[in-house]
């Protein structure tokens, strides 16, 4: 009985969001949006204040926003503030992770009842050092290419996983970590305040942007996505620390 | 150039069916691991081969790629038969078994 | 077509998380909705022709038509949080089991 | 009817599909791994639709991070059993 009403009530709100997608002058046809009448072609022609007309990969120089990839120009500039906050959302699910599974001092690693064989390990040495290398590629190519801090940092976590789970006694220095979280926090919001001093708003772009398409280009936004790129990974890094622990059992 | 690219793609893509078939019409655990690994190996190497031929400016990242399958495979079949090997799921007619001699147990359960 | 399935993907989400009364199911259940919730935001940005929103030396100029990059920006900070949020819930799922020793909501609170 | 709206099609039933079993499985760890397969599903359908930043992004935290935080909760809880 319980099963029908909840089988009820979902198809009443699947059919109540069909209805509300055909029809809809706000919700267009799928797949023949006319990006003109939206913000996002504004952030496509990069002239949200100036008007710098078209914009030619490797020609233009000193555009409003320097950034190849149209997306990380919208998650590190013109919407930075917004990613402040959701770096905020991830630093403080990791605080409660720590609190709820940390508490006590006295922890110890998640024993497995099997230990990995000599291959494994060797050979996870050598799959850190490439998976290690490819976030830090990731994080550093983020305004020309896909990718960025968030992938990027998800990556170097994803490789002290893979380190935890093939060597038995491996324990990273999780004081290193936190202190790294803490720093790149904090020189997130010193690079938003020297926005604030040096042009005329918080977390503005203060740098010269440079030629599109160019490494060492977009001004502050590189060095942003290196503070993401950093932050993101320590903190998954230790939520998996804190999941791979376990309370003393006092027996 | 091209030519040899689509050759090396159309034989990645022969090794991959392969290798499905075999998963699904090899007996049991051991004999699908060495299907599943050996021809997907094969057939990722000729499907890189084939995209450097195409695209040859991307031959430092694609060298990186085919190491990283080098090492990541082989040591994720050798992975799932030690952990097929300890939950007892070997089949009855093995006719040598080192582990045992060396002192491996399975799992009591 | 991709965007009524991502609505079915909501749906299913939400009966899972109505019926179920197994914690990490309930979780199972939160994370389709999400990936459900993902794939509509994407799919509202789509145009059938249009290339990905990343210059580059063959798509070289901002005439041409790109898909539409502020849904994607959205969605790319979205799965990190989601991330956090899925962790912090499995923390809590680990400490509600320590305490009852069970996972079903309604097997709870009886062995005390 | 193009060849990117029946690849569409297809990868719009496998995801049905595998979110139906994801849901109805009666093991746990079943659900966690099909969970697991509709992430790299998804990843497909961004691709399909021009979004690689969040293809990439996907690829990453849905087929590793997720699943193997909730294989760590189980193992935790199996091993608490075994005692």
């Amino acid at each position: 009985m319980k099963n029908l009403i909840a089988f009820v009530l979902s198809v009443a709100l699947g059919v109540l969001m069909v209805l509300s997608l055909t029809n809809n002058d706000w919700f267009a046809q799928f797949g023949y949006v006319d990006l003109a009448d939206r913000v996002s072609q504004s952030y496509i022609d990069k002239d949200v204040t100036g008007n710098p007309g078209e914009i030619i990969f490797g020609i233009t120089s000193n555009p409003e926003n320097g950034a190849a990839n149209i997306v990380t120009s919208i998650v590190v500039d013109y919407r930075s503030f917004d990613t402040l906050g959701e770096v905020t959302v991830l630093f403080i699910s990791a605080l409660g992770v720590a609190l709820l599974l940390n508490s006590q001092d006295k922890n110890k690693r998640l024993a497995l009842n099997f230990k990995p064989n000599f291959m494994l390990r060797v050979g996870s040495r050598a799959l850190f050092a490439i998976i290690l290398m490819t976030g830090v590629y990731v994080i550093l190519h983020g305004h020309l290419t896909p990718g960025g801090g968030f992938p990027g940092g998800t990556m170097i976590a994803s490789s002290i996983l893979l380190l935890y789970l093939a060597d038995d006694q491996f324990r990273t220095k999780v004081k290193g970590f936190k202190l790294l979280e803490g720093v790149a926090g904090s020189f997130y919001v010193i690079i938003g305040l020297l926005g604030l001093l040096l042009a005329t708003y918080f977390l503005q772009n203060f740098l010269p942007t440079g030629t599109v398409g160019d490494l060492l280009s977009a001004g502050v936004i590189p060095i942003v996505y290196i503070l993401i790129g950093l932050k993101v990974g320590s903190e998954i890094a230790g939520i998996i620390d804190n999941f791979l622990t376990e309370e003393e059992v006092s027996l | 150039m091209l030519i040899a690219s689509y050759v090396f793609l159309v034989i990645g893509g022969l090794f991959f069916l392969l290798g499905g078939l075999g998963i699904l019409r090899m007996p049991d655990t051991f004999n699908r691991i060495q299907a599943g690994t050996k021809a997907t190996t094969l057939g990722s190497f000729s499907i890189l081969i084939g995209v450097a031929f195409a695209n040859p400016s991307w031959i430092f990242k694609i060298i990186i790629i085919i190491v990283f399958i080098v090492i990541s495979n082989p040591i994720g079949s050798s992975a799932i038969a030690k952990a097929t090997y300890r939950s007892n799921h070997i089949p009855t007619n093995l006719v040598q078994d080192d582990l045992a001699k060396r002192g491996e147990e399975h799992d009591t359960n | 077509m991709i965007q009524y399935a991502a609505i079915i993907l909501i749906v299913f989400g939400l009966y899972g998380l109505l019926s179920n009364r197994n914690i990490i199911k309930m979780i199972i259940s939160l994370n389709i909705i999400e990936i459900g919730l993902n794939i509509f935001i994407i799919s509202v940005g789509f145009v059938y022709d249009g290339i990905a929103p990343i210059l580059t030396s063959t798509n070289s100029s901002s005439a041409l038509l790109y898909v539409d990059p502020l849904p994607q920006a959205l969605v790319l900070t979205a799965i990190v949080i989601g991330v956090g949020t899925t962790a912090l819930g499995l923390a809590l799922a680990k400490k509600i089991y320590s305490k009852y020793g069970t996972f079903e909501l309604d097997e709870m609170g009886d062995n005390e | 009817m193009t060849l990117t709206d029946i690849i569409m099609a297809v990868v719009s039933v496998l995801l049905l599909g595998i979110a139906y079993l994801a849901i109805s499985s009666k093991k746990l760890i079943k659900g966690v791994i099909f969970l697991s397969a509709l992430s790299m599903l998804s990843v497909v359908s961004y691709v399909l639709m021009k979004a690689p930043d969040v293809a990439l992004t996907e690829a990453v935290i849905g087929s590793g991070m997720v699943t193997a935080l909730f294989v760590f909760t189980l193992l935790s809880i199996e091993k608490g059993e075994a005692k």
